[in-house]
């Protein structure tokens, strides 16, 4: 193979080929991409620089380490097939918090549901930290807005909600008289206690989401 | 005192040697260095050093600093006795039975003079080489290996509706002590009544006053009660009367004599 | 040019040169030096990662940047011949005392060392500071400690002292032969004894470090 290649390199003079490491070099160990003033400037004086970047783009063509063009400078990038060697996913588990729980489990029978709702239900406040991680876990989305003063986003549960709890709808979350015979409610009720029912996509009070709301990512079925 | 070593970042333009000798005790480092210094002005091979003739320099040399007063650490001193010894067993006649000899003390110092130079020419060379990051450059701006932390939350159903249940309920049993009454207290109904007594020359029921009392429906009978429990304070204090027919008759109140003014 | 290349990357058959591209993607993006466990965790299974390293090593042999070994690491970087083109990138870098230099070369020669045979060394106390200096640059670890009464604590060089001076292994030291050979490396034996090399990692005086040890953080490897 050297000696194959060695004819290959023949063909361009021995002052290009040196030209051709410099620029190389430099791209290399550039901090950032570079325009063509400073290649020119660090070249010696009359080569072609233009010339040099279309060989050796050309070089690296097919290689896993490409020569990218980005505005009007040059950088060297990993070829954008083998981007996802450049990743590692680490999953890590993690159990939820109590008052994750909690807030889930208040959307869940309560959707749509306000931030203030879910308080006024929670009796303590709720961090806005534990409803991104209901959201990040794809549990809950922002279903959509609350028709009252200050239309505030209402909160519901996904698809993968159901999927996570092996519910087929909600209308399998356990009603008051099954979470009593579970034995998950204790103490003494009030007669006026109640489970409410979730009510899936239409609710007369509820707004659909507006374009901007579903920028921010949250709303994810 | 011995011998401090600079900031290790700084590095010291390289030494005069003639002018060191003169004046620059403290330049040195440690005595080791200075015999080393002084070995050179010997110009010859180290292998060949006469360590006879590098013990008087260095004894002269501690000499002439302790005559100049100049501050020795020491070191240097230990050093030049530790010479003196050896020269003395370098001079006198070799004793029997004697460890270690004369020849192998000298030996062994030029060793360490050897040693200590080649690890000066080695850290030189290793200074000279292609160093990374000056001479050499990794890549500039590596793209790196990208961690996607993905968090997996783990939660059952029944967590789920355990969480719900047990929130609910206990929200359920506290919302009644959750809402707390609003209560005229005890010291309010004092502040109240004595803020009126200057009206009391008269026996006046006490219904009336009630009127100065907040009175809505949540209040009406704490009001009540507090106001009973401090005007029965007040009497005590014998500032208040207090009379009343017979049981569940009106109670009349009036402001003791003078207590008014 | 393109044409004659073919023929020369048609030697090695398709999946060779696919995972040549991939080597190259993960080398090329790599921050530090790649160890073999990782370049084979990253590569198909079955793929021959020394062969590929030696291939890739030759293509990049006589161009601007070079795959270059740092113990049992590898790393793209520069040619040194081109630094003049390149040493205005360099940051300003401070100098090391001579203490700081001696000590070093002490510590790369005589490893795995002691502080008391550094200062035996020199003739000198070593203070504390310099030893510090020399960790904090990434060049010294704590290695283990000697089996010794005090159980001195051990010294020796890092991979990031390799990667720096541009050594692919401790005995490529300059002038180990030599100084081996005038008997100068012996440290505490005496003069005729037969002497070591500096060992890497087993050497049957010296203890591992304690967990406890490694927390004070100079230990990386």
């Amino acid at each position: 193979m050297p000696e194959r290649l060695h004819v290959v390199e023949s063909i361009i003079s021995n002052e290009e080929r040196e030209q051709l490491r410099m620029l190389e070099a430099l791209l290399f160990a550039a901090v950032e991409p570079l325009d063509l003033a400073t290649m020119r400037n660090r070249l010696p004086a009359g080569a072609n620089v233009e010339q040099l970047l279309r060989d050796l783009q050309g070089t690296y063509a097919r290689r896993g380490v490409n020569l990218v063009r980005v505005g009007d400078r040059w950088r060297f990038r990993t070829a954008s097939d083998l981007a996802h060697l450049l990743r590692q996913d680490a999953v890590e588990e993690r159990k939820l918090s109590r008052a994750a729980l909690e807030t889930l489990a208040i959307i869940a029978y309560h959707q749509p549901v306000t931030r203030a709702e879910i308080e006024e239900v929670r009796g303590v406040s709720v961090n806005k930290g534990v409803i991104d991680v209901l959201m990040e876990a794809g549990w809950v989305r922002m279903r959509g807005r609350r028709r009252s003063p200050g239309r505030p986003v209402t909160y519901g549960t996904t698809i993968g909600f159901l999927d996570h709890f092996g519910l087929e709808q909600l209308d399998d979350l356990p009603g008051l008289e099954e979470l009593n015979g579970a034995g998950l409610l204790e103490g003494r009720l009030p007669p006026d206690f109640d489970v409410p029912r979730p009510t899936g996509e239409d609710d007369p009070d509820e707004d659909p989401l507006d374009l901007v709301d579903r920028d921010d990512g949250g709303d994810r079925p | 005192m011995p011998p401090v070593e600079g900031d290790p970042w700084d590095a010291s333009p390289p030494r005069d040697e003639a002018e060191a000798l003169i004046v620059d005790v403290d330049g040195f480092e440690g005595p080791l260095d200075l015999l080393l210094s002084l070995a050179r002005t010997q110009k010859v091979d180290l292998t060949r050093i006469s360590v006879l003739a590098l013990a008087e320099q260095y004894i002269a040399y501690v000499e002439e600093a302790r005559r100049l007063r100049l501050e020795l650490a020491a070191d240097y001193l230990v050093m030049a006795a530790w010479l003196a010894y050896l020269k003395s067993k370098l001079l006198l006649p070799k004793q029997e039975e004697e460890e270690p000899s004369g020849e192998e003390m000298a030996a062994h110092l030029a060793f360490r003079l050897r040693r200590l130079e080649a690890m000066r020419e080695a850290a030189a060379r290793l200074v000279n080489r292609d160093r990374l990051g000056r001479d050499v450059f990794p890549r500039g701006d590596p793209e790196g290996m990208r961690v996607e932390r993905r968090s997996r939350y783990e939660a059952s159903l029944y967590d789920l509706l355990s969480a719900y249940g047990a929130r609910r309920s206990q929200n359920a049993a506290s919302r009644v002590v959750l809402h707390r009454r609003r209560v005229v207290g005890l010291q309010e109904a004092r502040e109240i009544l004595t803020r009126l007594i200057g009206d009391l020359a008269v026996w006046t029921p006490l219904d009336v006053l009630m009127a100065a009392f907040p009175s809505d429906d949540a209040r009406r009978s704490t009001s009540l009660a507090s106001a009973f429990s401090a005007s029965l304070e007040l009497c005590r204090e014998g500032r208040l009367d207090l009379r009343q027919e017979r049981p569940f008759a009106p109670l009349y109140l009036r402001a003791r004599d003078g207590a008014g003014a």
